[in-house]
């Protein structure tokens, strides 16, 4: 396996996710219904829905890995809408940015987008580590990638460790307290329950990376 | 589910069409399709005033386009704030050189997407203030103020905008009478009932035969506190009670009253409850200067009602007086 | 059952007295205690406009007291027609001394209790005339057109009125002018889930999780066709063929339409029959001159809707048109 | 036992009359769910709630039975409302003319009273035999007084006879199409269910006989 990602497989890995997150909608929601208004399951897939259009509206002669991630991050700005259309949005954005111009993306390029990735969920969103967001899933994430790239990992390793952390991550917040969103004005209500973005980020990150690597 | 729908994928945009078709007279639709204007908008020299969030509250917000109240409204999913760029282009079609105004609940996704909206068309030189209620005394204590939703309340600052911005104050003003309107508006509601989310037939939420809830949002996110049904009288004087010990309210202040019905609970169950809410304010030398009785911000068929009161001023009570010709608020 | 009531027995009483809290600048109660009239009744040389019927429908009846429309209003229990005394309260409270019109829904209980007040108060020298509003189409075959009860084309009726009244026009006047609303005034309802009686706290009918029922009265009476949920599209296309077809309508005509929610049915789902019930009429060429969409005549949390169709000549445009300042009916 | 009726044994079935009314609310707010609105156990209750008041508030110092049931008639005419108001008033109003004055009734004065009730009812409803309302319980049982007392038999006789004709025609009603009132609109879905003023009227009559012989 190679330790380089190509643009096709970026560009592939978005129908992946779509599939990942159609398989989970009423999951998503049914999550979204004790702690908040039981429809993320509803945004999260129109979004990438929008998401998909974006990919395949991509000009077939362009292969910049960093644009695409851009133009997805409009889309999902301009038209995701939700709580979760400006933070998708912006992270997209943002990763878009750190890779731009390049249309293969070694081990330290994938680490860069997803730390982007993170910053911009922590930028739009004004949010720290430990206060039930999919900011929890997303930047373990970014930390898993980063530590396991640090330590020499061969990529298939470093997106395992991502995968892990991701799971990780959206599992902890069953046990947080929330202070963002509709969640946050439960207080002590909100603890026993997993945060329904944590849980759509978790299958994005893992439909993201996995198809980085599989075929 | 029991709902007159067709398929869920059209929802929206099936509502918007019936809508406009219905309201030709007040209402047209802008390019992007969801994003609905006064038809005189954008008003010359007045400053417009929006809003927008997701759908399902009818007759919030679009209900409420109209002379005296909103120019623009961008219209979202169910529950789903709308995206940037209805947000922009609400915020574009409002603008009748004095800037614009957005009269907005406190939901991360409404204040996200209006917030980068805002950023966009002040790039292109339109001053933009956004105003964000947070009413729902349920939603966080009240050291975590800025942490409250945005219910009913939105109502209110709609109308106080709609009728300040047509007596022609400037931004500034607006935002300034605006703060203070929010400041001084406190709701609390009930629901016994959910709503039934239209995407998957699935209630909002799950709640026993004999139960009912304080606080819960109108999206049918969880309340305060959980308890077995109670009577017209006592739901009222609880509600009461904790809405006044919120600004406080005292002896001598005069307040509008809003009892909006979130969906099913009936008009005649909201007489029964006002008449206890006029005694209890009554009692405590609070005087009513003025109130709305209906549905005024729901949430589909949900059971259970709200209560804001809205501590008012001379200025307060002028703007609440003054007029309007809305779709679905009409004052003379 | 989940209601916001105290105890049964009061519960007319609590409504009635809340309702004259709320609107004490349009209300007042007479001294039967369970009539209400306009502020300004009797307006001396006005023909008197008045009606009454069982509760349980709000806004109607009480909701249309006001200039332009109704003058006094007899209140019943839920469901049940006003007695003698509130009718002939009622009557004698609106007379001017131009008479008085009683616009009723065709019900045994109604008719008979205003016919027996009517024939004391003519005794007593007041002109009194009764209209008796026949508009659904479910409750009966064409050929036994005066045995179909009253629905919401009671609204239409009382708009009429109003406004006929306020113009000046005699009682004979307005006997003719209603009696041509009534004839071209059909309307069709449907129904998925019953309201709750508060007497007992039983649904007011019995029907499966996947059905409707077309011609549901709103009081729960059993209507004609029982069916699986259908569409929205479905639905409306269904009920605005029946009524079509029952006066008929025509190419070329122009109507009022009035979309009543009866309870629990969202103004959402409500809009997105209405652009179905639109591009019928387009179809047929009939042109909507008017439209009302809301709840006008409920059945406390009923879930269902009606349509109703006036076909308009010159003077009931003008009449639909003309501005009226009711407690839940504003018009400029 | 005596073949007369005194004016307190009339006053106090009345409280009998309502005993059984309120025993069958729902049953009779059963019985119009299918066929009307739900509610005629309500308003029959209520209306004879009413007639109690009227009762206990006749004169200590008179006993005109004749005036009696006038001014039960206008207790239910003028506060009695709904669709059995008009009906019933009517018919006590009548029923009491036909026996003005007397302080004590002998069978053919309970054979008059009876008749003048039917009547009342016919006069205001507008309504016959066989159209599926309380009619099809009052007539008959008027009319099995008649023949009762034409045949010579005793006052328990008669009133026996008076009760197994009011159960008999109010279940004739099952089978009936109604022609008037609400359920006249279902036509033959009518068929198959009790007429709900025909039961109450069965409680009425039941009540009202019964008592004019027991203690
Ligand atoms: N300020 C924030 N920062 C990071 N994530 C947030 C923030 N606010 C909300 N979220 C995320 O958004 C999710 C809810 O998304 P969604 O259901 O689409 O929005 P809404 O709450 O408006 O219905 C939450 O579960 C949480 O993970
Ligand atoms: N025209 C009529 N003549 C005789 N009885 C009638 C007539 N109309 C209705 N009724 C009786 O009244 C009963 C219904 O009474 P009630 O429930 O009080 O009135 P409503 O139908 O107005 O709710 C019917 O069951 C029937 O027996
Ligand atoms: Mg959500
Ligand atoms: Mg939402
Ligand atoms: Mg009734
Ligand atoms: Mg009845």
């Amino acid at each position: 396996m190679a330790d380089t990602i190509s643009f096709n497989r970026v560009k592939e890995s978005f129908a992946s996710i779509l599939n990942r997150l159609e398989e989970n909608r009423q999951y998503l929601n049914d999550l979204d219904s004790p702690i908040g208004d039981s429809d993320h399951g509803e945004s999260v897939t129109a979004a990438f829905k929008k998401v998909k259009e974006a990919v395949d509206a991509y000009p077939a002669d362009q292969n910049d890995i960093g644009s695409l991630l851009q133009s997805i991050g409009k889309a999902i700005i301009f038209s995701g809408g939700a709580a979760m259309g400006p933070l998708y949005g912006t992270a997209f954005m943002d990763a878009g940015t750190a890779i731009c111009g390049k249309s293969v993306l070694t081990r330290e390029d994938l680490v860069a987008l997803m730390v982007a990735f993170a910053r911009g969920i922590e930028r739009r969103g004004k949010v720290k580590i430990g206060e039930k967001t999919m900011f929890d899933t997303i930047y373990p994430t970014a930390e898993a990638l980063q530590k396991a790239f640090d330590e020499g990992k061969p990529l298939s390793d470093m997106i395992n460790a991502g995968i892990a952390a991701a799971k990780q991550g959206m599992e902890s917040t069953k046990d947080m307290l929330s202070l963002r969103g509709r969640s946050s004005r439960l207080g002590e209500r909100s603890i026993g329950h997993i945060d329904p973005g944590a849980a759509s980020s978790y299958f994005i990150m893992e439909a993201f990376l996995k198809s980085l690597v599989e075929g | 589910m029991k709902k007159f729908i067709n398929k869920y994928e059209n929802l929206i945009e099936e509502m918007v069409e019936g809508y406009v078709l219905a309201n030709s007279d007040k209402v047209k639709r802008l390019p992007t399709e969801r994003v609905l204007a006064y038809s005189n908008a954008p008003i010359q020299g007045k400053v417009g005033v929006i809003t927008g969030g997701g759908s399902g509250h009818k007759p919030a917000f679009i209900g409420y386009i109209g002379k005296g109240l909103l120019d623009t409204v961008a219209v979202g999913d169910i529950f789903a704030a709308p995206p940037v760029q209805r947000c922009y282009e609400a915020i574009k079609a409002a603008d009748g050189g004095k800037g614009v105004l957005v009269c907005i609940g406190n939901y991360s996704g409404d204040t996200m997407n209006f917030g980068m909206a805002a950023e966009l068309a002040q790039d292109e030189g339109i001053p933009v203030e956004i105003l964000v209620v947070n009413d729902d005394v349920a939603s966080s204590p009240k050291d975590r103020m800025d942490n409250r939703r945005g219910v009913a309340g939105e109502v209110v600052l709609w109308k106080m905008m709609g009728a300040l911005a047509q007596e022609g104050a400037d931004l500034a003003t607006l935002k300034e009478v605006g703060n203070r309107t929010i400041f001084n508006t406190r709701s609390l509601g009930v629901a016994h009932t959910p709503c039934i989310m239209p995407s998957s037939g699935k209630p909002s939420f799950q709640i026993g035969d004999d139960e009912m809830e304080i606080g819960v949002g109108h999206h049918g996110e969880p309340g305060i506190q959980r308890t077995k049904l109670m009577s017209a009288d006592e739901v009222t004087t609880l509600i009461t009670q904790k809405i006044l010990e919120d600004l406080p309210f005292g002896a001598g202040d005069e307040v509008s009253v809003l009892m909006s019905g979130l969906g099913s609970t009936s008009l005649l169950e909201m007489y029964i409850c006002y008449r206890k809410l006029h005694q209890i304010l009554t009692d405590h030398q609070i005087t009513i200067h003025r109130n709305y009785i209906g549905e005024f911000f729901t949430s589909m068929e949900m059971g259970g009602f709200s209560i804001t009161l809205t501590k008012l001023d001379e200025d307060l009570k002028r703007l609440i007086d003054a007029p309007c010709d809305g779709v679905h608020l009409i004052q003379h």
